[in-house]
């Protein structure tokens, strides 16, 4: 393997798991927001 | 504090007096993990007496956890977690008691498995002060520590697996720095291990402090 | 007696709660972030130039520090919060920590990985027992067991509690673990195998991509942290919800057995 | 002069139970009063509450002239909770727990040596075990760390169960000897008949509220409207 095949991987990697754990704290977050009433969900920022 | 801390060793040592759950089946466990290392490191190869430090504090860290679920297992029976409570014990000299209870077992402990490996692993005593000094150091540690963790798990239906979990990567400093220190004392280089015998000291003043301060939020809970 | 669905249907428009965890400033946060990573990228891979000594794979170094830095600046959160936990017993401040801890798992976790990715065409081997990689390792396993005590199946204070203590032990945990981690490994070699095969001074853009690495990641961490604590602000929401019904459904089993008896009343919002 | 207990709507959790469901009570100093009520109504948690062993969820709850919410720690030594625990260590000789107990909760020993006695815990039992006793012997000696604490409030929970005729006439001694010198008790009990004798005011708790409040000077399980008696009573013999 290239060095270069290595950075691919060292960087894909962190990368592709960010996405998923955000994309995982948005759905989840919706799904609950759904069974919590607007008056306690209002973020102040 | 120290009043109510004396009150709680004396009791649990009464209690180890009356029952020898640490003499006869902690102790004896101790040896039969010498035993088992001998038998995964070939004894008549060199590695076992190289090994001798790393594996007598290892030896201790598995009786820690054994010695440190007993310690709890104790408080835990008919109500007395809430008797503590309404007995107005200081909960800084509860944590000291139990402390104290349990390094002075595990001090035997590691006295008997100190004479088992320099027989059995034939290695001869050196640097007695560095390995005395040490061994109440990482003591000090591991019961503080061990007390500390023991009533974080105590209580809970899963506390068999979580206690090791918990306790034994925080324990890594104290395996680490007492391994060090005791491979200098029987190197006879005790000059090598006092810098060791410093980290153990503040590992251990750190869990005490931390121990007292914060025992008293974990006793007042329901 | 109020429950919240009843405030909240009182007043069905004039309250503006967005649908998720997201709002304004948290919008902004994202946009900033994602483009600070992009922007990122492009410098690792397009602008920085191959690194004398170590070829292409100085592009990961622009990403690892800065992992790991988040990583224990999550530890220093979840301690901070975990202090101010056992101070006041906020319900905030335990989700904080709880919040830091996960995060601050991930990103240790991340750090580990890049680290071996790194290693490997550097050493040949994917792991050595060097003393960062060993300590970060360590650190690993007492954020595992942080979440693990979090996890435990028993009254939310009590589990708020203890997992504050362990909170509180982290930071002083990972100084130790560090520092003993460092020794160890000073006895037989260098501290660490990452400082000395490479030499930032040469480039004016390595350092600024190195720096900027530190902030991009750093912007993406906030990011996270603030979802993370609205997720967990919402979950508590909703296993807080039942103890209106539970104290009605009690209350009615008292009505229920007594003709004449004094009838109860309280509030019991919380 | 303030009660020596004072709930106003409180509610108290057990994980996610609400044992208590808004509980208003008061309790003046030397009452001895009867809390009644069907298994899981919330007898023992109250009285576990009084104790200070239970955090009030919402509501305000003052015993002995303290606020249990900020200092339950102040109410824990005054009182003695007899509890369906018995709270002694079974390794231990009935002697060490008794001496522990009464040290830790820095009461007299000679009280408690005279509690032995009077519990018949003197002798024979001293140097045995509690992990040999019967369910009656670890009563009496719970009963003997009570007394030699001399709480100002006494919260039996079921202070007849387990014990022979001799251990509950003895019980009943001791509460009204209590009462005299100024003490308060509160009894949660299923035998009615002999813990209507001690006490003129009944309190009937049912789903974690109270429902009724009878004051009889006639004592009895006869003063209490049929409806009110729970199920284990009326079939009672």
């Amino acid at each position: 393997m290239s060095d270069m095949s290595y950075m691919y991987l060292g960087w894909g990697v962190p990368l592709v798991t960010l996405a998923v754990y955000s994309a995982s704290l948005v759905v989840r977050g919706r799904a609950l927001s759904r069974k919590v009433p607007a008056e306690r969900r209002r973020w102040t920022s | 504090m120290l009043r109510d801390a004396r009150l709680i060793a004396a009791k649990d040592l009464r209690i180890e007096l009356r029952s020898k759950v640490t003499a006869s089946q902690i102790l004896p466990f101790a040896l039969l993990v010498l035993m088992l290392f001998a038998f995964a490191l070939d004894p008549d190869s060199q590695a076992l007496e190289r090994a001798t430090p790393g594996l007598f504090w290892v030896a201790v860290l598995f009786v820690t956890v054994l010695a440190v679920e007993r310690s709890f297992s104790l408080e835990g029976g008919d109500g007395v977690r809430d008797a503590l409570r309404l007995a107005g014990l200081e909960p800084g000299g509860v944590f000291l008691g139990k402390f104290a209870a349990l390094v002075v077992q595990l001090l035997v402990v590691e006295v008997v498995l100190l004479l088992g490996v320099l027989l059995l692993y034939s290695r001869d005593l050196a640097g007695v002060g560095l390995l005395a000094a040490t061994m109440l150091a990482a003591t000090a540690g591991i019961g503080a520590a061990g007390t500390l963790y023991g009533v974080l798990a105590a209580g809970l239906r899963v506390r068999e697996t979580l206690l090791p979990f918990l306790l034994l990567p925080v324990l890594a400093p104290v395996l680490i720095a007492a391994t060090r220190a005791f491979e200098s004392a029987l190197d006879g280089v005790p000059s090598d291990g006092w810098p060791w015998f410093n980290l153990l000291a503040v590992f251990a003043l750190v869990y005490i402090g931390i121990g007292i301060l914060t025992f008293g939020s974990l006793l007042e809970e329901s | 007696m109020t429950t919240p669905q009843a405030i909240s249907a009182s007043h069905p428009a004039g309250v503006r709660a967005p649908n998720g965890t997201g709002s304004s400033v948290s919008r902004v946060l994202g946009v900033v972030a994602l483009a600070a990573m992009g922007l990122l990228v492009w410098l690792a891979f397009v602008a920085s130039p191959r690194d004398a000594i170590q070829g292409d794979l100085v592009r990961l170094l622009f990403l690892h520090p800065a992992l790991a830095w988040t990583a224990y600046l999550a530890c220093f959160i979840a301690t901070a919060a975990s202090i101010q936990h056992l101070r006041k017993g906020t319900v905030g401040s335990d989700i904080l920590a709880h919040s830091a801890v996960e995060l601050g798992a991930v990103m240790t976790l991340l750090t580990l990985v890049t680290g071996s990715v790194w290693g490997r065409p550097t050493w040949g081997v994917w792991w050595v027992w060097d003393a960062r990689l060993t300590s970060t390792a360590m650190l690993f396993l007492l954020l595992l067991g942080y979440l693990a005590l979090h996890r435990i199946d028993a009254a939310p204070e009590v589990r708020s509690k203890r997992s504050a203590v362990l909170g509180v032990l982290l930071v002083p945990n990972v100084l130790l673990v560090h520092q003993s981690v460092e020794w160890w490994r000073t006895l037989h070699q260098d501290a660490t195998l990452l400082d000395r095969q490479f030499d930032f001074g040469t480039s004016d853009l390595f350092m600024f991509t190195m720096i900027f690495g530190f902030v991009a990641v750093t912007l993406v961490f906030s990011w996270l942290l603030l979802h993370r604590f609205r997720v967990g602000w919402l979950e508590h929401q909703v296993e807080s919800e039942w103890l209106d019904e539970a104290i009605e459904a009690r209350r009615a089993e008292a009505h229920a057995e007594s003709h004449d008896g004094t009838p109860t009343t309280g509030g019991v919002a919380r | 002069m303030e009660p020596v207990i004072h709930l106003r709507g409180v509610v108290c959790l057990l994980g996610r139970f609400p044992a208590l469901a808004g509980v208003d009570l008061s309790v003046e100093q030397g009452e001895i009063v009867l809390l009644q009520g069907p298994n899981g109504a919330g007898k023992s948690t109250l009285l576990r509450l009084c104790a200070g062993l239970q955090p009030v969820a919402t509501g305000t709850a003052r015993v002995l002239g303290h606020d249990l919410a900020t200092e339950s720690h102040q109410v824990r030594v005054r009182v003695g909770l007899l509890a369906h625990a018995t709270f002694l260590y079974d390794d231990l000789t009935v002697a060490d727990n008794v001496r522990f107990w009464t040290l830790a909760a820095k009461a007299d020993l000679d009280d408690a040596q005279r509690a032995m006695q009077r519990l018949g815990l003197a002798d024979r039992l001293a140097e045995v075990k509690v992990s040999r006793l019967s369910t009656g012997q670890r009563r009496r000696v719970a009963i003997a760390i009570l007394m030699a604490r001399r709480p100002e409030l006494w919260l039996l929970d079921e202070p007849h169960a387990g014990l022979d005729q001799d251990g509950r006439d003895l019980v009943d001694a001791l509460v009204r000897e209590a009462a005299e010198v100024g003490a308060t008790v509160v009894i949660a009990s299923h035998e009615l008949d002999r813990a209507a004798q001690l006490a003129p005011r009944h309190v009937t708790i049912v789903g974690g509220a109270i429902t009724a409040i009878t004051a009889d000077t006639a004592a009895g399980p006869a003063g209490v409207p049929e409806h009110q008696q729970p199920e284990a009573v009326r079939s009672a013999p």
